[in-house]
């Protein structure tokens, strides 16, 4: 049995949540993997959108990040200025997604700009929340297809902090997240090891070492074996495709 | 006191070419309306504020109206780029400003705080705070460590949609709430656009409710579907659809200035938008109530 | 997940000797009960602080649980003195730190934020800010000149209180909202006392109200009438002749010890002090129904 | 006919106040001088209570700062943070009152402590919101009853600014607003001269400047006329006495 990347990558996502846990949730993959935690082992997570929304209860999958439905039914709704500053900034969030354009050995995220930021060959969206989200959030985790261009060795331009030159410089930094948990991609998961350079840890069924370093821009390491993550259950790829993305907008 | 008006009456009073404007709202409540009048009005060289410009920015940058922008998030929400902000930028034709969203939110607060800058702590992440000299830093003295500042935000105008308002400008907004309050405190101007203008008595019954109170509002327009296609809580949803087609017909210049011609130069005035829309959309961003439960405020 | 407790639960496992207390509310909803419940269970040497004092930690000090207090300004509101307050600080007996309300008010939101401090403009009148060294000052990096600055207040436990909350913690809170969102962000520890404890589905009606969310919340406690002789908006008055009472008892240390004998240490709980109060206080403090008009938020 | 020291006080301060004027109210008389000034020449004002409430109509003379009937029926509640700093702080507030157990000659306000800070001899309340409010309001009234004891030459502690040591030394501080603009007390008015100096500028009818001087803990003077204020007017007794305060309570 052959799985889509993006069920995969929401699947395996959803799966490093915790029961409990408070999420800073993007729209798009991000949001299914947290509405799938909270449909199987983590009933008690607490989703919170940038856009100020505390404890949605979406009714349908939300297309935008500031998507009505979102509010309606919600816990709580407060301005942009207190959901980064009583939430992110004070400490209160436990997880944060991050995308991005670029991620490199030390994940670090650039979402900016590919060339010189003052004459710019492609302008990417900029930072959004991700700056403080990637600094702030105790964990963060990343969901991106696994692509040589998208990992570099080094980004064009840090928008968000993940291990800078290696964990020591992050810690210096006094910043109080602990920075990127995970990637999780297409083809597997890479970890931050003991130096925070990201290494390879987990392969999805099927896919090869090779696969992998093939795809990655840096010479992908890893220590020790390398785990071969659990494939979708029937029971995850039901609630997905019937429950949260009947109409396959974000699963195809 | 009434401050009612048309949209057109207070565009043309309260912008000016060159001002700097900031269109207020979180994906939420954003015064479509009143950025297309502004292109009627052939405004020039504006300085566009907003943390997220969305397709109000980009039309108005297709339309010629800005010199720059300031921003944290410059894409399409839910579909990808905001391909005209993105060709001015990459070409050289259009200024910019970028910070991150707590960084353009705090301009806005210290703005609205009348503060000459806010404090943040630091992100560590470096380069965003190299690029743009208006991110400094200053000693905590309490601890010795540094924290990042931003300068204060004031605009010459805001303009603000909310849901419902009376005529001198007490508005009652919920839903996303963004950085509406922030936005209009901050502004030297603010012109309040209302899907509702209702009598007084019904804002004086939920005070906790008002975020914009009339001494800071310029001029009260009534303009019901002011934000499509974004939306407004309660009254009709966003028009998804419209986003994904922005993206299309941004891919060529000829089709968006058919579009502004059509849909902005072609029409008089939201009204006239509306009905041009059509009764299938009507119905598409129709939405079902789901009230509130009241609460007890005391007569005292 | 449910956090209902009884208040004497709540202030056992959150409160202990030492500690840093704010109990919030700047003359609505304050926490008389739980103020009671503290006394009753003999908890000394509390740093209090509070924008206003009020008759809560004068009779706090006087039941001997303080060694100091933080504060911005010492009256009985609309009535004068607090009397024990103020003899304790003249005797030496006291020790104090004092801000304005800005300033006390700038200490919560820098807490609640989670920065090192929060800066304000000069007063000029400089006098306090030379008497309390935690006053600072930094420069302004975009004009050169110099801020005030007060540091982060983050106290060991907030009691809170709140018209309706569910089992879980989200609280709606109208009428004056003082700092009392500004105080749980800030503290490491809420106690939430609630009128009424409602289903969740009140409260996700209106999402708006809700300016504490459960995930910061430790203890819900279920006390109606836990700001007797202040008030509840919509719930009951504020007792103005228990403010007046209050100065005749506090002309003499006896007359407070009974008055605690009687009121505090002679009363299981909140409910046998309401009960204690008597028919014609009930009657006094009670106000007619004047109903907030619903919003719709929309079925989407 | 005579009038009470509460009456002259009340009503000199309400004519003191412009259509349209946002005032930031205290209880007391203050809050009876800006509701006869809204029945009266002044229906546009917009009345401001430190407890967060703006445009409160009360059904009910309001005991405290924060009485209930301030907040059922008014336009606006916000949180103290915002009061200070979106009305106060912002340059959004036009009058500011004022009292405190000292004035001195250049308007200075103490409502801190008679004696040492350290050891305090009468330790009063403090500053509350005065010292932002004489800061930041555009105009500033005191209203006080005429004694030696209220009115030294300079106050044991300077809890809100008045012009400091002359107007100079204000404009040189930066703050935004223009400072005391009148001091009404049962026996006239004092206002600032070029200086920043309280001297007196108008008797209540009846009242003499040396009854003004001997009451007066500096040698107080005036410059050209001393204007008599305008009894107060039956229709504005009738609305103190039988709306505003049936009771009393600040009137006697």
């Amino acid at each position: 049995m052959t799985f889509t990347a993006a069920e995969l990558m929401t699947v395996n996502a959803a799966r490093l949540l915790r029961d409990g846990d408070t999420v800073f949730v993007g729209v798009g993959l991000p949001n299914l993997a947290c509405n799938l935690a909270r449909r199987t082992h983590a009933p008690g997570l607490v989703m919170i959108y940038e856009a100020g929304v505390i404890g949605a209860r979406p009714a349908r999958l939300p297309l935008s990040i500031g998507d009505p439905t979102l509010v309606s039914g919600a816990n709580a709704v407060c301005s942009m200025y207190d959901i980064f500053s009583l939430y992110l900034q004070r400490g209160n969030v436990d997880v944060g997604f991050l995308g991005g354009a670029q991620i490199d050995r030390f994940g670090n995220i650039n979402a900016t700009v590919i060339g010189d930021y003052g004459r710019p060959k492609t302008r990417l969206p900029g930072s959004g929340g991700s700056m403080e989200i990637a600094a702030w959030a105790n964990r963060c985790y990343i969901i991106t297809p696994h692509q040589k261009r998208r990992f570099p060795e080094k980004v064009d331009f840090r928008t968000s902090a993940g291990f800078l030159g290696g964990r020591a410089e992050r810690a210096a930094s006094g910043v109080r997240g602990g920075g990127p948990q995970a990637v999780v991609t297409n083809l597997g998961i890479l970890e931050p090891d003991e130096t925070g350079e990201l290494v390879l840890t987990a392969l999805h069924p099927g896919i090869s070492v090779d696969q992998a370093r093939e795809n990655t821009g840096w010479a992908l390491r890893s220590h020790g074996t390398i785990r071969i993550t659990e494939p979708p259950t029937a029971e995850e790829l039901r609630i997905l495709h019937e429950e949260l993305d009947p109409q396959g907008i974000h699963l195809k | 006191m009434t401050k009612l008006c048309s949209l057109s009456e207070a565009i043309n009073q309260f912008v000016q070419d060159g001002d700097t404007v900031y269109a207020a709202g979180f994906t939420h409540l954003i015064p479509f309306a009143a950025g297309h009048e502004i292109i009627r009005q052939g405004r020039k060289n504006l300085v566009l504020a907003r943390a997220t410009p969305d397709l109000i920015y980009d039309q108005m940058v297709a339309a010629g109206c800005a010199k720059k922008v300031i921003f944290s998030y410059i894409g399409n929400p839910g579909v990808g780029s905001l391909r005209i902000i993105r060709e001015e930028l990459e070409a050289g034709r259009l200024e910019w400003e970028e910070y991150s969203h707590y960084g353009m939110i705090s301009r806005l607060q210290a703005g609205a705080s009348g503060l000459p800058f806010f404090p943040m702590k630091p992100t560590a992440a470096g380069d965003l705070e190299r690029s743009n000299p208006q991110y400094r830093r200053v000693i905590d003295p309490y601890s010795g460590q540094e924290v990042v500042t931003v300068p204060a935000l004031n605009p010459e105008v805001a303009i603000v949609h909310v849901q419902r308002a009376d005529a001198a400008g007490n508005a009652h907004i919920w839903g996303i709430i963004g950085e509406q309050k922030e936005a209009a405190f901050a502004a030297k101007h603010v012109i309040l656009t209302a899907e509702e203008i209702v009598d007084e008595e019904i804002i004086r019954s939920d005070p906790n409710r008002t975020l914009i109170p009339e001494f800071i509002v310029d001029a009260v327009c009534h303009v019901p579907y002011c934000a499509h296609p974004s939306y407004t809580q309660g009254y009709y949803d966003r028009d998804n659809a419209f986003y994904l087609d922005w993206d299309k017909v941004t891919e060529s210049r000829e089709a968006v200035q058919a579009w502004l011609d059509e849909w902005v130069f072609g029409v008089k005035d939201r009204a006239a938008y509306w009905e041009k829309l059509g009764a299938e959309t009507h119905d598409r961003l129709k939405v079902a109530p789901l009230m509130s439960t009241p609460v007890n405020y005391g007569a005292y």
